[in-house]
């Protein structure tokens, strides 16, 4: 069920260098969305931009759903000047969220800058289910770095200014290999989201170590629902996949990165 | 109560807003959200003979009021879509058109062959205007004997309604509406996109994966306005107007220039909602101007200069 | 200190950017506001060989990140430009390309030949493209042999650049750039504006005098992009871009895409210092890429996907 | 003298139905601007609405512009959610303005709606120079009658809601008319703004009555700076002449209204 709706802005804030959380009341969005899933928004009534932008859903509070943006483009600066009480259209939930009934013990999250996107609410279900969590975060530079939200939380920046130095699937790696675990590896998965070299890295890593693996990845979108059949992902049968609709949440070995 | 029904050829529509091909799936994509059955009717995804998985990626781009594709006629192809999608479709009250392309006339009139020992369809528009693909691509659709060939051909098939749906990427159109028209067809349908493309400067790639795509939106309503009035000026057939419709004032001014009927298009992409609201308009702005059949506006452009 | 001087025939301009026929009208509008002496070059509005009034109002109209004119070349007469015109605008370091319209192929050479007397014209751009007027009208821009003719005759009469200025409004422009090369003209810009119209609702008239007009502005941007590709890829000429160029980065999408000038047009209108913003963009992303020569950006288009 | 200048917006408050006041800070324009001339605004740092909107320099108070606007399109809808501290890119003074230079000792202000935007200007300038002033303002209906800025005013609404009963031309014709002055008529001058029919009535009667009037006129622009030759007003020599920079303001026997 995809709701539209013209829902009211909460709060928008400055969460960290350009960075913005805005909490938006939609009743039931909010009810129906899944970890992992996304939103449409209509950025502007004129046509330029003219495209809505997707958002993951950060998280959901009551009646009420969040999501976290970097003010980069046309789309999300305008986004940004948002202000409490403005109304805004959205669309959603759209997707095919994050799939938490296989077989796994130990939640690994892995995001890379602002993949930690869907992962608060992830988060939040998997505490409902009782799974551990393990949350890497990474990022260029510690003013980058977003984690509330978040469980057991390590850290790396490409600058050292935090946490490890380092990417943060070497981070992952190391720490994966010190854990020792190689036997019960099994048990262990693995939810990705970041920028496309992060995932590649991750997803060769997990093929490497046969980890369970999904990740979030992130297209260009017309329409966010199955209409215009432009954010197709290579798929290992060789046909394309949907990523608003089969995706934007993959299996590891479902698709081909590009 | 206005009278919102329009005839195309031997096609009546309760009213005349379509959604365009290749914007709104097959139709079913969206059936909880969008409700088909109020819209004058949808045309499908262009349909090839086989299956087609479509162009690699990146397949679309945003630009100034509008977006560049380039899906390469991704579709299920005309056997899959005569078991899995017309059953469903049929049990809406709204006409099913159904848009194809082939790469050979023969391939065109197969389709149509199978499609015409199927239930459920209501007309064809034929696509000859892709500037994506060889399949109904602008070979055939920048060429007036080929364009003349497939509606000759095509139409020895069948009684139903059939639409051609024309290319902006020639130097005059009203040619092309002229040549369908002499050949039998029932209408034309235009404009199908704008050749054009986009360059990443960062990257220095195109920012399509085939180069050149296909323009669309409201950067392109102008140019498909001046189609529109130049076939409705110069050639006696029934026109469906597209191009950048996205409120009911573009339909109207659309169905001012000589349009009888509209599709919707990239509009559908941002609000799938959008053709609902564009009949409603078009029905308000109706009683509020006393015009009491939609007919009366086509074609009803007011000109006082006299270059026409 | 990166290296701006482009080449275009036998004319050398010290930058890249100039403003585009009809945008800026004889480049000294606006002395005290913009210093054309830091622009690459100007292109005047087309001159014809005696005065013309123009078209009736309404002549323009806003459209979705763009605009329609028909202006109708009103302008003042090329003797009255070389008198009253070139005097002042020669006293400026920048090139002064004038761009002329004409009914007849006699009109354009008679133009230059008073031109070239005249003293201070760097180059010509001829304009058999405009949608609006029977002087350098389409019927003139989408005839092969007609351009053909008009590029034989002007090329006789001077040694000076010769630019032949394009029109989109044709199935194949490379066809057009090809035979200008053909004839012996020294540079192609393009491209001119779109056809396209519009019509109010509410009095349902055109909402431009002349019915139809020329599309222009930031819409029409990956149409021209294509363009110059399209003619990039099959015509060795060199090209200069002009197509809704408003940021340093439309300048250098278009020279990415093969052109070796841009010209700014409608943005003048939002901005007329616009063109120098762009120099100076185009300067700090050779600084920032480490590009010595804004020639290596030439054509610089990156293709891992086998289609060309 | 052209300025370019990025400003600030002082205030942006609601003064009639629908009808805004903008005060902007810009001493160069304000100290160079006339009375009729005008300003272009650039509404958007994106492509739509694309072309800069015109408006008249409403009054100037020290190192402050002022402009007046109805939120009834794209541009103005938009500029009317400009809040004070914003910053507007802004262009002018552009145009010719009004011609008080010569012969006359009353001036009569014919405004209809929005046309008063150019007269608090005016009737500043010309209260320096102890010219008597009558102001004519007409509009629809009460809500929309603006006058703050005028002298010894008198009001028509179409619907009677306020002053006279009918159109302000009807008005000002039985008033001058009244006055019984056909002698030293001569020493009248009329200055009007307001939408087309309401000019052309006002030109008939000032022909009709030999008086020297000038009227400001609107027309599309693009450019506001005589680039485009958009903005053609026909002349009575047959030619045409250019709104924004050979007007906006002509004198009634210059021009054809169409
Ligand atoms: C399923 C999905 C979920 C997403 N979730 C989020 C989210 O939670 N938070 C979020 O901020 N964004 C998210 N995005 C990206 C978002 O939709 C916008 O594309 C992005 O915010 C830029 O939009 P814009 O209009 O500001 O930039 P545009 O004006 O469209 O682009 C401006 C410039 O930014 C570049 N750019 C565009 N997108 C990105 C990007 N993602 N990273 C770096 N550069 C970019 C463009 O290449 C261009 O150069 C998601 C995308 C998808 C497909
Ligand atoms: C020299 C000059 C001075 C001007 N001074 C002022 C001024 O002081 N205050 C002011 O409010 N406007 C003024 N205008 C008009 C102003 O420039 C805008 O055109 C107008 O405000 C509408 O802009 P928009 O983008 O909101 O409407 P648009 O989106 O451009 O148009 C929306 C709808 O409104 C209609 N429309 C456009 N302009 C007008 C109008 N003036 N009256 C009624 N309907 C219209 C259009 O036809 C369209 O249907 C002036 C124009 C000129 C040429
Ligand atoms: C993503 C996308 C896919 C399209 N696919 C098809 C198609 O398969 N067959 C077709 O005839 N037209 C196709 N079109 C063209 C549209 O039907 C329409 O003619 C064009 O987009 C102009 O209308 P618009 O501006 O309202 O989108 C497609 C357009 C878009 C944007
Ligand atoms: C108002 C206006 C007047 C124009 N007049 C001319 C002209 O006289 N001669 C000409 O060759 N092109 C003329 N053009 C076309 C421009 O030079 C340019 O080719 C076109 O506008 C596309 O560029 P743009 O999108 O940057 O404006 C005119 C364009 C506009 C908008
Ligand atoms: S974004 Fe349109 S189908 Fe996925
Ligand atoms: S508005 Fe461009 S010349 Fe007047």
């Amino acid at each position: 069920m995809i709701i539209k709706t013209t829902a009211l802005v909460v709060s928008n804030e400055l969460v960290a260098e350009n960075i913005y959380r805005m909490e938006i009341l939609s009743p039931e969005i909010s009810r129906n969305a899944k970890p992992g899933q996304f939103i449409n928004i209509k950025i502007s009534e004129n046509f330029d931009p003219f495209l809505p932008r997707p958002f993951s859903i950060y998280n959901t509070i009551e009646d009420k759903i969040q999501i976290i943006f970097n003010a980069i483009g046309k789309g999300t600066k305008i986004l940004s000047t948002f202000k409490a009480g403005a109304s805004i259209n959205i669309f959603g939930p759209l997707g095919r969220g994050f799939n938490i009934a296989d077989e796994f013990d130990i939640a690994v999250v892995v995001a890379g800058g602002l993949g930690i996107a869907p992962f608060p609410f992830l988060t939040k279900i998997l505490k409902e289910k009782n799974k551990k969590i393990i949350s890497f975060v990474g990022a260029k530079t510690k003013n980058q770095i977003v984690t509330d939200g978040l469980e057991n939380i390590k850290i790396a920046t490409d600058d050292g200014s935090l946490g490890y130095k380092g990417t943060i699937i070497e981070f992952l790696k190391s720490n994966i290999l010190n854990m020792n675990l190689t036997s019960s590896l099994s048990t262990f998965k693995i939810f990705g989201c970041g920028p496309n070299p992060m995932l590649k890295a991750l997803v060769n890593l997990c093929n490497e170590l046969k980890i369970n693996c999904e990740i979030s990845v992130e297209t260009q979108m017309a329409c966010g629902t199955g209409l215009c059949r432009g954010c197709a992902v290579r798929s290992k049968d060789g046909n394309y996949k949907l990523a608003c609709k089969d995706g934007p949440v993959f299996n590891s070995n479902e698709i081909i990165l590009w | 109560m206005v009278k919102t029904e329009v005839t195309i050829g031997k096609l009546k529509i309760k009213n005349p807003v379509l959604v365009a091909s290749g914007t709104f799936g097959y139709g079913d994509e969206l059936l909880g959200t969008v409700d088909i059955s109020k819209l004058g009717g949808i045309v499908t995804k262009s349909l090839t003979l086989k299956p087609k998985i479509g162009n690699p990626p990146p397949r679309i781009a945003e630009t100034p009021c509008g977006m560049l594709n380039s899906i390469g006629l991704e579709n299920i192809g005309v056997d899959k879509f005569i078991t899995e999608k017309l059953p469903v479709l049929r049990n809406y009250d709204t006409a099913i058109i159904v848009n194809i392309a082939a790469k050979r006339v023969e391939d065109y009139c197969e389709i149509i062959k199978r499609l015409e020992d199927a239930e459920g369809v209501s007309a064809y528009e034929i696509n000859i205007s892709c500037p994506n693909v060889k399949e109904g691509g602008l070979e055939f659709g920048t060429n007036l004997s080929m364009t003349a060939k497939i509606v000759k051909e095509t139409r020895k098939i069948t009684d139903k309604t059939l639409i051609i749906k024309l290319t902006p990427n020639v130097t005059r159109i009203s040619d092309f509406a002229k040549v369908c028209k002499e050949e039998g067809a029932d209408a034309v349908s235009l404009i199908n996109t704008v050749v054009g493309m986009a360059i990443d400067i960062k990257t220095r790639k195109p920012k399509i994966a085939s180069i050149t795509g296909g323009l669309s939106g409201p950067a392109i309503k102008p140019i498909a306005i001046a189609k529109v009035f130049e076939v409705f000026k110069n050639v006696d057939i029934p026109i469906i107007g597209i191009g950048g419709i996205t409120t009911w004032e573009d339909a109207v001014e659309f169905m001012i220039a000589g349009a009888k009927a509209v599709q919707v298009g990239t509009a559908n992409f941002v609000d799938p909602t959008v053709s609902l609201q564009i009949i409603s308009g078009i029905i308000r702005y109706c009683e509020e101007n006393e015009i009491f059949d939609v007919n009366e506006i086509v074609g009803s452009i007011v000109l006082d200069s006299p270059q026409v």
